[in-house]
C-alpha cells in the first residue's frame, strides 16, 4: 500500500483543522475576531464526515497502516511517522468527532461574548487536532508528540481564565502532573527504541507475539501504566483533573470528560499486545481501575461543585475501563469508553446551561433547585444522560457498565464486590445531583435567582449527546467488529508485515447474563434510593456533616491532596535550596573566595616586610641560606 | 574566490573596522556586513550541501615559524555552527536597531562574529587557541560597556573564568605539541597530524587539562557560576550571542579536539563527565526555579540545555552525536529568542524582575504569544525543535550509559517546573503593586518579524529535523564508536 | 691547624660581623661599613688562594674588588649624606614611606 | 672590515665622557644633551647589528650570538629613556649612559670577575639614577634601601667567587664542583636572583620602581632586568653542574605567584607594575631553569629573547602611559579611557598583552616560554606559571574596567603631558610581535629559527 492509495478522508482528517487554525489565526483574528468558530465549525463538519466515512471503510475491512515520511534518521538509528486507521482508533476518533463537534458548536453559544473568543476556538481546535493526530498514530513517538500536544492544549484551557488566581493554579497542576506522567512515557519510550530499534505499533506486535523474552519490556509496561494513570487521571496521579474544571465548561466537557482524560486508556488499548506480555502487568492495571473507581465514585457523592461531582464520576469511570482492560477484556473497555463520551459529556453540558443560566461560572449544589419546570429541555437531557450513567436497562450505559461487571464478576473475589459497589456508588451520585438539581426546593436554595431555560445553541447539542447516551447500546455489534478489525483483519503497509495477527485480548463482549443483569440493577436502585432518602425525604441531612472531621477527609481526598501539596512544596524548597545556598553560597562562593584567598596571601606577604631596609636584607640573608641548604644537600 | 575561508572570518574583521569608523552610520554597516556575512555562509553551506566533494573545503597556508601553519577548513559541522552565528549576528543587529549605542558596539558584535568564526574553522591548534580567547575579547567589552548595573565585576569575572580554563588548556596543547615532537622529531599545531599516543603516561592529564578548559566554556556544572552573571548583566543581543553561540565553542572543542585525539579516553571519561552533564539538567532546572530575575531563570535554563547536548554528543552513538550537535543549534533559536524578549521587555521598563510585570497576555498578546512560543520549545514540547534534540540525545545516552538517561528524563520533566511558573507570574498573573507592566508597549514590526523567523525555524526543525540531521552527519560519521 | 683553614676562619668570621653589622644595626653609616667589611673579608680568601695556585689572575681580582668597595662607598656616603642634609638623620628606621 | 670588537661599549662610553664635558659649560645645552644621549644609544645598537656574533673572544670579554642579542634588547630598554630625557640634567644623563655601558659590558663578559665588575658597573648608577630622577625623599630611601642590598648581593656575589675559585681554581668555567664550590656557585647565584627580583630577595624592587621616575622604573625594569637574566644564564654556563640550576623552576614560580598576588592589592600604579615585572621575572627564571635543564637549546635562548623583547615594549609603554596621563593611582584611572581615546587604546593593547591575551607579542611570550618549560618537563612550575598569569590578569583587566567602564570623576584635575606617541609605538611593537610566527619565517631564519 502506498501514500497515494490513503484515502483522501484520512488526509481531510488533518488536513481540515490545520487550515482552520492558520486561518483563523492570520485572518479571522484580525479581522472578525468574534467569526473565528466558523472556519472551526466547518472544519469539524469535514473531520465528523471524514471519521464516519473512515469507520465505514473499517467496518468493511479496508483498515491501513503506512509509513508517511521519516522523521528522523541517524545513522542504524531511525523514527519514522505514519498514519493507522485500525478498529480501535477509528471507533474512538468517530466518538470524539461527533461529541467534539457537537461541543464545539456548544461553545459557539457558551462562550460569545468573552474576550478571548477567538482565543479560545483556535485553542480548543488546536486540542482537537492535537487528539485526532493521537488516535491515528502508527507509532509511539508520533502518539507522544500528540500526547504532549493534547497537554498543552489542556494548560491553555484550563487557565482560560488567567486573571482567576485558582484557574492558574489549576492549569499549571494540570500541566505538571501531565509531565509527570510523561516522564514515563518518555522514558517508556526510549527503551523501546533502545530494546527493539522500531516504534511502530504492528511491528512491536509482532515482536511481542513472537513470544520472545525482552528484559525492558516489564520496565516498559509499567512505565506505559505510569503514563496512562498520569493522563486518564487513575489513583495515584488524578488529583489534577477535579482542579481543571476551573476550565470554561466546553473544555471540561470535550477534554476532561469524554476525549482527552481517555488518551491514557487508548494508549494502554494501543500498547495492550506488550503490556499482555508481561505476567501480573493486567492484574494491577485492574486493582488501579477498580480502587480509583470505588474511591472516586465515593468523594463524587460528597462533592458541592456541580462539575466536581461529575469530575470524579469520570475518574471513576475510567476506573472501571481501566478495570475492564486489566481482565482483558479490550472490547469493553473501548465500548464503555465511548459510552461514557456520550453520557458524560451531556452531564457536562447538562451542567453547564445550569451554570450559565445562573451567570456564573460554575454551579453550586447549595444555589440550584427545583430547575425541573423551568429548565425542561435540560433536565430531559440530564434524565437521559443521568440514567445511562447509573445503568438503566435499555440504554447505552446499562450494557457498557455490565458488560465491565460481568467480566469483573467472572474473575470473581475482590474486584466483583469492588465492582458491584462502583454501580451503586455511582447510582448514588447522580441521582443525588439529579435531586439536588431538578427537584424540590430546599430551604436554603431559595435565595437562587430565577433561571431561565437556555437558548436552542446550548440545549440542542445537549438534546443530541443525550439520545446518543441513550442509543449507544445498539453500537455493541459495531465496536465488536471494530475491535476485531483492529486485531485480527489487518492488511498494513507496513513493511515486512504479510501475516495476519492474533492478539491477545477478548475483543468479543459477553453475552447479557441475568444474574449479573439483575444484581447491577439492584445495586442501582439501592444507590438511588440512599440518594433519595438523603436528599429529598431528609432534606437536612445532605449538610449535616459538612463542617465536621468527615468534611475534610472528603475534601482532602482522604489525605491525599495534603500530601501531593506536601510533595509540591518539597519539590521547590528543594530548589530554593539548589538555587540560593548550593549555587550562590557553595560554588559561587568557593569562586568568588579564590579571589579573597589571593588578596588575603598578599596581605600576609606585605606584612612580613613593612618597608624596613633591615628587614629586606634579612629575607635576603634567609633567601640565600634556604638556597645554600637546598644546594648542598 | 582562491581562499574562501579567510574571507569567511575576515569579512567581519572588516565590517568591524568600518562600523568603528562609521560614526552615526554604524549600524547602517553593521547590518550590511551581517547580511554579507550570511550571503557568504549560506553560498558556501548550499555549495557544500549540494556537491559531496566540497564535503569538507580545506585552505593550507605556509608553515611558518615554531610549528605553527595557517590551517583551515570546514566540514558540516563548522559550516553549521558559522552559520548560527551568522544568523544570529544578523538578528541581534536587527534587534538592537534602535538601541542607541556608539559605533563600537556594532564593531564589538562583528569582531566577535570573527572571532567564532575562526574558532570553528581553525584545525591548527595555535589558532584555535588565538581564536578562542580572541572572542572574549569582544564580549568583555559588550558586557562591560554596554550591561546593566552589576556589568563590571560581571564582566571581569566571565573573562577571567574562562582565561582560568583555557590557560589549562594551552598547557595540555603544549605539552601534546611537545610529546609529538619529541617522538616525530617535528614541530607541528596541525590537528590532523598531532597523534595523542606520543603522551604516554601524560595522555590522561593532558586529556583533563583541554577538557577543563571546554568545560569552563559549556558550562559544565561546578564551573559555571559565571553563566547567570554574565547573562544577567549583557545586554539583549549580547546575552544572545553569549548563549546561542559562545556557549557551543565548548561542546565543538570537544568534538572536534579533544574526542578525536583522545577516543578511548573520552569514552572512558563518560561516567564523569555523562554524570556531570546528566546532573547539571536537573541542577540546571532546581536553580532556575529559584530565581526572581527573568534572565538568571534563563541563563540557568541553558546550563540544563547545554547538558543535554552533552549527554548526546559523549555517548558517541549515532543519533546521541546527531540529537547533541542539533540541540546545539536549537539551544542557539530557543534561548535566543527568549533573550531578545526579555531584551524588549528590559528596553521599555528597565526592569528583569519576575514581580515587576503582571498581566502582560492582555498587554501585549504578541509578546506573551511568542514569549509561550519559546518557552514551549524550551521546555521539549513535541512538534518544536527543542525536543527533537533531547529525544535523540538521550536515546543516545540511554545506548550508553543508562543510568545518565533517567536523569536526562528527570530533567526534561523538571523544565515545565520552572519555565510555566515564570510564564505565569509574567504574562497572566495580575499586575502587582510595584509592576511596571503599563510602560510595556506590544513588539513593533522589526520585533515581530525577529520573532517570526526564530519561531518559524523552530517549527521547521521541530517537524521536518532530517534535512538538518543529514547536514551534520558526515561530520559526525567519524566520531561513532 | 693548616694556613688554609686559619684563612677561611677569618674569612668566615670577617664576613659574617660584616653580615651581621649590615642587617642588624640601623645607623646607615655603621651599615656601610659592614659592607666595606664583608668586600675586606673576601680579599683574604681570595689572596690567600692567589698565593697558594700562583695565580696573578686572581690578584688582579683583588685590586678589582678594592676598587669597586672604593666605589660603593663613595656612593653610598652620597647618598647617605643626602640623607642627613634632607634633615632625617641617618637612621634606618625611619624609611619606611615606602612599603606595603 | 671587521669593527673593533667593542665597538657598542666605545660608543657608549664617549656618550658619557661627552656628556659629563658638556656638563662642564656653564649652561649645558639642553638640546645637545638629548641629541648626545640618544645618539650613543642609537650608535651602540647600530654597531651591535654591526658586530659579527662570534666575531671576538678573550679570556676577559667576548662577542657570541647571546651577547649581540642580549645587547639589543638592552638598547632597546634603554631607547624610551633616552628620547624622555629633557636634557636639563647632565649629571642623569651621564648616570643613564654609565648605567647602560655597564649592562653592554655585563653582555660581553666572559668570566666570573668581569660578570661583577659589570654587575656593579651597572648597579652604581643605578642607584643615584633612582635617588635623582625625581625630586622628594622618596627617591632617595628607596635608593639607599636598593643600595645596600645591591651592596649586600655584590658581598655574596664574591665570597661566591672566593669560595668556587678555591674549589675548582678557575674564575670562569669549571668542570666538576665540590660542596665547596656548589656553595660557591648558589651564591653567585643568589647575587644574580636578586638583581632579577627573584622572592624573597626582592623587596627592594618594588620601592626603587615606585619611587624612581616611571621611565627611568621603565628602563630599569626592561634593560636591567634583560641583564641580570643574561647574568644568570652566563653563571648556568660557567658552571653547568651547579646545584642551584634545578632550584630554578621552584624560585621562578615562587616569584611569580608572590608578584601576581602582590600586584593585585596594590593601588599605586608604578607599584603595580613593579610587582608586575617580578611576575614576570618569574616567568623568566622557570625560562632560564627550562633552557639550562634541557641542555642550553637555542629555542630555549630563542624564547627568553622574544619574551625580552615583547617585555621591553610592554614595560616602556606602560610606564610612558603614566608618565604622560601623570595618573598615579588605579582610582584616578577611572574613566579616563574616552578623555585621551589613543593613549588609553595603546594602553589597552598592552594591557592585554601583559595579560597574555592573544592576538598580543605577551601572549606569544607566554606560550613560548611556557612551552620551553612544558617541553623541559617541568609541568608543575609551568602551571605555576599560568596561574600567576591569571591572576595577573585580574588587574590587568580591572584597569582596563576602570579606564572603559567606570565614570570619570570631573572634580581631578587632568591634563596628559606629551609622549602619547611612544605609548601608541609601544602598543604597535606589540602587535607586530604577536604576529610573530608570521614574521619571523617570512623574514627567513631570523635569530629564533
Amino acid at each position: 500500500m502506498t501514500a497515494a492509495q490513503v484515502p483522501w478522508a484520512a488526509w481531510l482528517l488533518f488536513a481540515a483543522p490545520v487550515t482552520a487554525i492558520l486561518f483563523g489565526f492570520f485572518v479571522m483574528r484580525r479581522l472578525k475576531p468574534e467569526w473565528t468558530h466558523v472556519p472551526i465549525l466547518v472544519s469539524c463538519a469535514v473531520v465528523t464526515a471524514s471519521a464516519f466515512w473512515l469507520a465505514a471503510e473499517v467496518y468493511t475491512g479496508h483498515s491501513f497502516d503506512l509509513n508517511l515520511f521519516r522523521f528522523a534518521e541517524a545513522g542504524t538509528w531511525a523514527v519514522d511517522f505514519g498514519l493507522r486507521i485500525d478498529g480501535p482508533g477509528v471507533a474512538v476518533l468517530a466518538m470524539v468527532s461527533f461529541v467534539g463537534s457537537l461541543i464545539h458548536l456548544y461553545a459557539a453559544g457558551y462562550m460569545k461574548g468573552d474576550a478571548g473568543f477567538s482565543r479560545f476556538f483556535l485553542v480548543f481546535h488546536l486540542f482537537f487536532l492535537a487528539m485526532i493526530g493521537l488516535l491515528t498514530a502508527n507509532n509511539f513517538v508520533q502518539l507522544y508528540l500528540f500526547w504532549e500536544l493534547v497537554g498543552v492544549a489542556s494548560y491553555l484551557l484550563v487557565g482560560f481564565w488567567f486573571h482567576k488566581e485558582s484557574a492558574r493554579k489549576a492549569a499549571l497542576k494540570a500541566f505538571l502532573t501531565n509531565r509527570v506522567g510523561d516522564f514515563g512515557l518518555l522514558l517508556a519510550v526510549l527503551l523501546i527504541v533502545l530494546q527493539f530499534k522500531i516504534t511502530h505499533f504492528h511491528l512491536l506486535y509482532l515482536k511481542a507475539a513472537s513470544g520472545a523474552a525482552f528484559e525492558l519490556l516489564p520496565v516498559i509496561g509499567v512505565l506505559l501504566v505510569w503514563a496512562a494513570c498520569a493522563k486518564s487521571a487513575q489513583f495515584p496521579l488524578y488529583f489534577w483533573l477535579p482542579d481543571a474544571m476551573e476550565g470554561p465548561t466546553p473544555t471540561s466537557a470535550l477534554m476532561h470528560a469524554a476525549t482527552m482524560v481517555t488518551a491514557g486508556v487508548f494508549l494502554l488499548v494501543r500498547s495492550w499486545p506488550l503490556i499482555a506480555a508481561v505476567p501480573g502487568l493486567p492484574h494491577l492495571i485492574a486493582w488501579i481501575g477498580a480502587f480509583t473507581a470505588l474511591f472516586a465514585a465515593i468523594i463524587a457523592g460528597t462533592k458541592k461543585d456541580l462539575k466536581r461531582i461529575l469530575a470524579y464520576s469520570t475518574v471513576s469511570h475510567l476506573g472501571l475501563m481501566m478495570l475492564a482492560l486489566g481482565l482483558g477484556q479490550v472490547g469493553v473497555a473501548l465500548f464503555h469508553l465511548i459510552v461514557h463520551g456520550f453520557f458524560k459529556a451531556a452531564l457536562f453540558l447538562c451542567a453547564g446551561n445550569i451554570a450559565h443560566a445562573l451567570h456564573q461560572p460554575t454551579a453550586n449544589v447549595d444555589d440550584v433547585g427545583g430547575l425541573q419546570k423551568s429548565m425542561r429541555l435540560t433536565y430531559l437531557s440530564f434524565l437521559l444522560a443521568a440514567f445511562s450513567l447509573a445503568g438503566v436497562f435499555p440504554l447505552g450505559g446499562f450494557f457498557s457498565k455490565d458488560a465491565i461487571l460481568d467480566a469483573a464478576w467472572h474473575h470473581g473475589g475482590g474486584l466483583a464486590v469492588m465492582g458491584m459497589l462502583v454501580a451503586a456508588g455511582s447510582a448514588f451520585y447522580i441521582f443525588r445531583m439529579l435531586f439536588l438539581a431538578f427537584y424540590g426546593a430546599r430551604p436554603e436554595q431559595k435565595r437562587a435567582p430565577h433561571a431561565h431555560e437556555a437558548e436552542p445553541i446550548l440545549g440542542v447539542p445537549v438534546l443530541f449527546l443525550a439520545l446518543g447516551a441513550a442509543a449507544a447500546g445498539l453500537l455493541k455489534g459495531p465496536i465488536e467488529r471494530f475491535v476485531v478489525m483492529g486485531w485480527h483483519g489487518m492488511p498494513s503497509g507496513l513493511p515486512g508485515l504479510d501475516v495476519v495477527l492474533n492478539l491477545p485480548g477478548e475483543p468479543f463482549l459477553p453475552h447479557l447474563n441475568l444474574t449479573v443483569a439483575g444484581l447491577g440493577t439492584f445495586m442501582a436502585a439501592l444507590g438511588a434510593l440512599a440518594a433519595w432518602r438523603l436528599t429529598m425525604s431528609d432534606p437536612g441531612f445532605d449538610w449535616r456533616w459538612r463542617g465536621g472531621a468527615l468534611e475534610a477527609a472528603f475534601e482532602s481526598d482522604f489525605g491525599w491532596k495534603t500530601f501531593v501539596d506536601g510533595f509540591a512544596s518539597a519539590v521547590s524548597r528543594l530548589a530554593g535550596f539548589t538555587g540560593k545556598v548550593l549555587d550562590k553560597g557553595g560554588v559561587d562562593g568557593l569562586v568568588e573566595g579564590t579571589s579573597g584567598f589571593a588578596r588575603a596571601a598578599g596581605a600576609a606577604i606585605a606584612r612580613s616586610a613593612q618597608g624596613r631596609v633591615n628587614d629586606y636584607l634579612w629575607w635576603m640573608l634567609a633567601g640565600t641560606a634556604l638556597l645554600l641548604g637546598r644546594v648542598l644537600r | 574566490m582562491s581562499h574562501p575561508l579567510t574571507i569567511l572570518w575576515a569579512a567581519p574583521l572588516a565590517g568591524a573596522v568600518v562600523c568603528a569608523v562609521a560614526g552615526s552610520r554604524a549600524k547602517y554597516a553593521a547590518l550590511g556586513f551581517s547580511a554579507l556575512f550570511v550571503g557568504l555562509i549560506a553560498a558556501l553551506g548550499f555549495a557544500q550541501g549540494s556537491n559531496a566533494a566540497l564535503a569538507v573545503v580545506n585552505e593550507i597556508g605556509p608553515v611558518w615559524s615554531y610549528g605553527i601553519s595557517y590551517r583551515l577548513s570546514a566540514d558540516s559541522l563548522s559550516i553549521g555552527l558559522i552559520g548560527l552565528t551568522a544568523f544570529l549576528n544578523l538578528i541581534c543587529v536587527v534587534a538592537s536597531w534602535e538601541l542607541e549605542v556608539s559605533p563600537w558596539y556594532w564593531a564589538c558584535f562583528l569582531a566577535l562574529a570573527s572571532a567564532l568564526t575562526g574558532v570553528f574553522l581553525a584545525r591548527d591548534l595555535f589558532f584555535f587557541y588565538v581564536f578562542w580567547e580572541a572572542t572574549l575579547i569582544p564580549m568583555f567589552f559588550i558586557i562591560g560597556l554596554w550591561g546593566s548595573s552589576n556589568r563590571l565585576h560581571a564582566a571581569v569575572k566571565f573573562f577571567l573564568f574562562t582565561f582560568a580554563g583555557s590557560v589549562f588548556m594551552l598547557l595540555a596543547l603544549l605539552a601534546l605539541v611537545s610529546a609529538h615532537h619529541r617522538v616525530s622529531g617535528v614541530w607541528t599545531w596541525d590537528l590532523a597530524v598531532l597523534d595523542a599516543s606520543a603522551l604516554g603516561s601524560a595522555a590522561p592529564l593532558v586529556f583533563w587539562g583541554l577538557v577543563l578548559g571546554f568545560a569552563v566554556k559549556i558550562p559544565m556544572i561546578p564551573l559555571h557560576t559565571w553563566l547567570p552573571d554574565a547573562h544577567t548583566e549583557a545586554p539583549a543581543a549580547g546575552s544572545v550571542m553569549l548563549a546561542g553561540v559562545m556557549l557551543k565553542m565548548g561542546v565543538y572543542g570537544l568534538l572536534r579536539v579533544a574526542m578525536p585525539l583522545f577516543p578511548t579516553l573520552s569514552f572512558d571519561a563518560l561516567p564523569v563527565l555523562g554524570g556531570l552533564a546528566a546532573f547539571s539538567t536537573i541542577y540546571g532546572a532546581l536553580c532556575a526555579m529559584a530565581q526572581t530575575d527573568l534572565k538568571r531563570m534563563i541563563a540557568y535554563s541553558s546550563i540544563a540545555h547545554l547538558g543535554f547536548c552533552l549527554l548526546g554528543v559523549l555517548s558517541r552513538t549515532s543519533q546521541g552525536l546527531a540529537g547533541g550537535t542539533l540541540q546545539l543549534v536549537n539551544h542557539g533559536l530557543t534561548t535566543g529568542a527568549l533573550f531578545l524578549m526579555v531584551g524588549f521587555l528590559y528596553e521599555r521598563s528597565h526592569k528583569r524582575g519576575l514581580a515587576d510585570f503582571g498581566d502582560l497576555a492582555s498587554r501585549a498578546p504578541y509578546l506573551a504569544f511568542f514569549f509561550g512560543f519559546s518557552t514551549l520549545a524550551s521546555v521539549g514540547l513535541p512538534g518544536l525543535n527543542g525536543f527533537v534534540g533531547e529525544f535523540m540525545a538521550l536515546s543516545g545516552a540511554l545506548a550508553a550509559l543508562p543510568i545518565l538517561a533517567f536523569a536526562g528524563v528527570l530533567g526534561v520533566t523538571l523544565a515545565a517546573a520552572y519555565a510555566l511558573p515564570a510564564f505565569q507570574a509574567v504574562f497572566w498573573a495580575p499586575a502587582g503593586p510595584g509592576s511596571v507592566s503599563d510602560k510595556v508597549t506590544d513588539l513593533d514590526a522589526r520585533e515581530r518579524a525577529v520573532l517570526w523567523t526564530l519561531s518559524a525555524l523552530m517549527l521547521w526543525i521541530g517537524l521536518a529535523p532530517r534535512p538538518w540531521l543529514a547536514y551534520f552527519e558526515p561530520a559526525l560519521r567519524g566520531l561513532v564508536r | 691547624m693548616s694556613l688554609t683553614a686559619v684563612v677561611w676562619a677569618t674569612t668566615g668570621s670577617l664576613f659574617s660581623f660584616g653580615l651581621a653589622i649590615v642587617v642588624f644595626r640601623r645607623q646607615l653609616l655603621a651599615m656601610l661599613l659592614g659592607l666595606e667589611l664583608m668586600l675586606a673579608a673576601v680579599n683574604v680568601s681570595l689572596v690567600h688562594h692567589a698565593g697558594l695556585f700562583d695565580d696573578a689572575e686572581a690578584l688582579a681580582v683583588v685590586a678589582l674588588v678594592i676598587a669597586v668597595a672604593a666605589a660603593e662607598a663613595v656612593v653610598g656616603l652620597a647618598l647617605i649624606l643626602r640623607m642627613r642634609r634632607g634633615g632625617r638623620g641617618a637612621d634606618a628606621a625611619l624609611l619606611t614611606e615606602l612599603q606595603g | 672590515m671587521t669593527l673593533m670588537p667593542m665597538a657598542p661599549q666605545a660608543a657608549l662610553a664617549a656618550g658619557v665622557l661627552g656628556t659629563l664635558s658638556l656638563g662642564l659649560m656653564r649652561r649645558p645645552p639642553a638640546l645637545a644633551l638629548r641629541a648626545l644621549a640618544v645618539a650613543s644609544i642609537a650608535g651602540a645598537m647600530l654597531l651591535a647589528v654591526g658586530t659579527p656574533a662570534g666575531g671576538y673572544a678573550s679570556a676577559i670579554l667576548l662577542s657570541d650570538a647571546k651577547s649581540v642579542g642580549w645587547q639589543y634588547l638592552i638598547y632597546l630598554g634603554a631607547l624610551p629613556l633616552a628620547l624622555w630625557l629633557d636634557g636639563t640634567d647632565d649629571v642623569l644623563t651621564a648616570l643613564f649612559l654609565g648605567a647602560t655601558l655597564g649592562m653592554s659590558l655585563l653582555a660581553a663578559a666572559a668570566n666570573l670577575p668581569m660578570l661583577f665588575i659589570a654587575l656593579e658597573f651597572m648597579s652604581l648608577p643605578a642607584y643615584l639614577l633612582v635617588a635623582r630622577s625625581r625630586p622628594g625623599a622618596r627617591g632617595l630611601e628607596a635608593a639607599i634601601k636598593y643600595f645596600f642590598a645591591g651592596g649586600v648581593a655584590g658581598a655574596l656575589f664574591m665570597l661566591g667567587l672566593s669560595l668556587y675559585y678555591a674549589d675548582t681554581r678557575s674564575l670562569a668555567a669549571s668542570a666538576a664542583l665540590s660542596p665547596l664550590g656548589q656553595a660557591g656557585a648558589g651564591l653567585m647565584a643568589a647575587a644574580a636572583l636578586f638583581k632579577l627580583g627573584a622572592f624573597p630577595l626582592n623587596w627592594w624592587l618594588p620601592d626603587a620602581y615606585e619611587a624612581a621616575a616611571p621611565e627611568v622604573s621603565g628602563f630599569l625594569s626592561t634593560a636591567m632586568k634583560s641583564a641580570a637574566v643574561l647574568f644568570l644564564m652566563r653563571l648556568c654556563e660557567l658552571a653547568p653542574e651547579a646545584g642551584f640550576i634545578r632550584l630554578l623552576p621552584a624560585i621562578g614560580a615562587a616569584t611569580a605567584l608572590t608578584g601576581a598576588v602582590m600586584a593585585l592589592r596594590q593601588e599605586r600604579l608604578q607599584r603595580l607594575f613593579a610587582y608586575s615585572s617580578v611576575a614576570n621575572a618569574g616567568l623568566l627564571i622557570i625560562g632560564v631553569g627550562a633552557w639550562a635543564l634541557a641542555g642550553r637549546s637555542a629555542e630555549g635562548v630563542s624564547a627568553l629573547l622574544f619574551f625580552l623583547g615583547a617585555y621591553a615594549f610592554m614595560s616602556n609603554g606602560t610606564f610612558a602611559f603614566i608618565r604622560f596621563s601623570g595618573l598615579e593611582t588605579r582610582s584616578q584611572l577611572k574613566g579616563r579611557g574616552a578623555a585621551v581615546p589613543a593613549a588609553a587604546a595603546a594602553f589597552t593593547i598592552l594591557l592585554f598583552s601583559l595579560g597574555g591575551i592573544p592576538p598580543t607579542g605577551g601572549f606569544m611570550a607566554k606560550l613560548l616560554l611556557l612551552w620551553r618549560a612544558v617541553d623541559a618537563g617541568l609541568l608543575w612550575p609551568a602551571a605555576a606559571g599560568a596561574l600567576s598569569a591569571l591572576i595577573s590578569l585580574a588587574y590587568y583587566l580591572g584597569m582596563v574596567r576602570d579606564l572603559w567602564f567606570e565614570k570619570a570623576d570631573e572634580s581631578a584635575s587632568f591634563r596628559p603631558a606629551h609622549g602619547a606617541s611612544l605609548v601608541v609605538a609601544c602598543a604597535v611593537g606589540v602587535l607586530l610581535l604577536g604576529a610573530a610566527p608570521w614574521l619571523m619565517s617570512s623574514l627567513s631564519g631570523g635569530l629564533t629559527r
